[in-house]
């Protein structure tokens, strides 16, 4: 499932619902805020997000996982609004039988969420200028 | 014929329309002559080969006819993650 | 850091280890006891380590990481001894400026210690038996 | 020369030579003649080209000379994770 989340995200809750008892391995990702991004210091961070489609697309993109690569379970969530320095961005979880599946499903997931799903990032920099990312 | 649409704008875009929201009666028959019409409204110019358009929240290509009621979007390349 | 765990692996503690203010990304796998393995139905499991060789191939293991790809910490514990069904077996965790090198090197990491340091699985089933496993 | 020499067996070597530990006096000169020494003891035949070996906790070839005093292991394919 993926979801869009307002506050901060909740990485022990996700872990708990990707965790299955058949499946012997878990593979993670999660991107946090961090204070220097493309050789700028950040101060802060805004993602905005269309979100009834962002969720569509997210969602199509676990079925994607769920079909390419023998998977148990997998979750996504992405955090919107201000966030920190020290804010988690982006979690992704994986739960598979086997660890070649869990960690491919999970790269998948997380290149294409960056990649298609409708959201945007705005930074703030020390020198007092913003402006919208571009993707890296 | 007359429709009245609603256009949604994203990420820089909305620098580039000066707004995250237009509300208008238009004559064109599809995605890429709205495009075209609402150019003229634009502070800057976009580069239109990176936009992704949707249709009542689902993407659709530029071809796509607009009807009436239609909430368009044109959406910059997700930087997300 | 590479470590042998006698006692449940405290993945908490090592994820914060792992994460470092510098690094926007942060990669991880768990392996996880489970009740079924090559088709037999498993009631328990024991790991054996070669303990003082398996610290040093481990952590030779962790600086070819270091100097294969560009990431700011890694660390793996591995568990040893009588362990039950529900119980974890591997932690790998990396943590990167770029989600590429912590993918990267999370996998190597894993499948390298899995091929060469020098721990070994026993397995009991229930119909009684058990043995040792030949690696997968 | 004799050497006085401890042998450690791990994983299903030990139920291959019945124990995790033997201590003996040697005559051979590397580990390779020490395996072949003690192949009379095995209880059932190893797979040798899946053996990996070590001296004083850290892998050596077959090859390598044993001196007295050596703790010499032998290792099947690691199964851990």
């Amino acid at each position: 499932m993926f979801t869009i989340s307002e506050t901060s995200i909740n990485a022990d809750k996700l872990k708990k619902q990707t965790l299955d008892p058949s499946a012997g391995g878990f593979a993670c990702f999660e991107g946090w805020v961090r204070n220097h991004n493309q050789g700028k210091d950040v101060t802060k961070l805004a993602y905005e997000a269309y979100n009834k489609l962002a969720i569509k697309e997210g969602n199509r993109i676990i079925q994607e996982a769920h079909k390419k690569y023998a998977i148990t379970k997998a979750f996504c969530s992405h955090r919107i609004g201000l966030l920190e320095i020290g804010d988690m961005a982006v979690w992704v979880g994986v739960s598979a039988a086997h660890r070649d599946a869990a960690f491919k499903a999970c790269r998948y997931i997380l290149d294409q969420v960056k990649a298609r799903v409708p959201i945007w990032k705005n930074e703030s920099w020390v020198d007092g200028e913003s402006g919208w990312i571009d993707q890296e | 014929m007359n429709k009245n649409i609603e256009i949604l704008f994203f990420g820089k875009l909305k620098e580039t329309w000066n707004t995250n929201k237009l509300k208008l009666k238009t004559n064109s028959d599809d995605i890429e002559s709205l495009y075209t019409e609402i150019l003229s409204k634009a502070a800057q110019t976009p580069h239109k080969e990176s936009i992704k358009v949707a249709i009542n929240d689902e993407f659709v290509d530029w071809q796509t006819a607009i009807t009436d009621g239609d909430c368009i979007a044109f959406l910059p390349p997700a930087s997300g993650g």
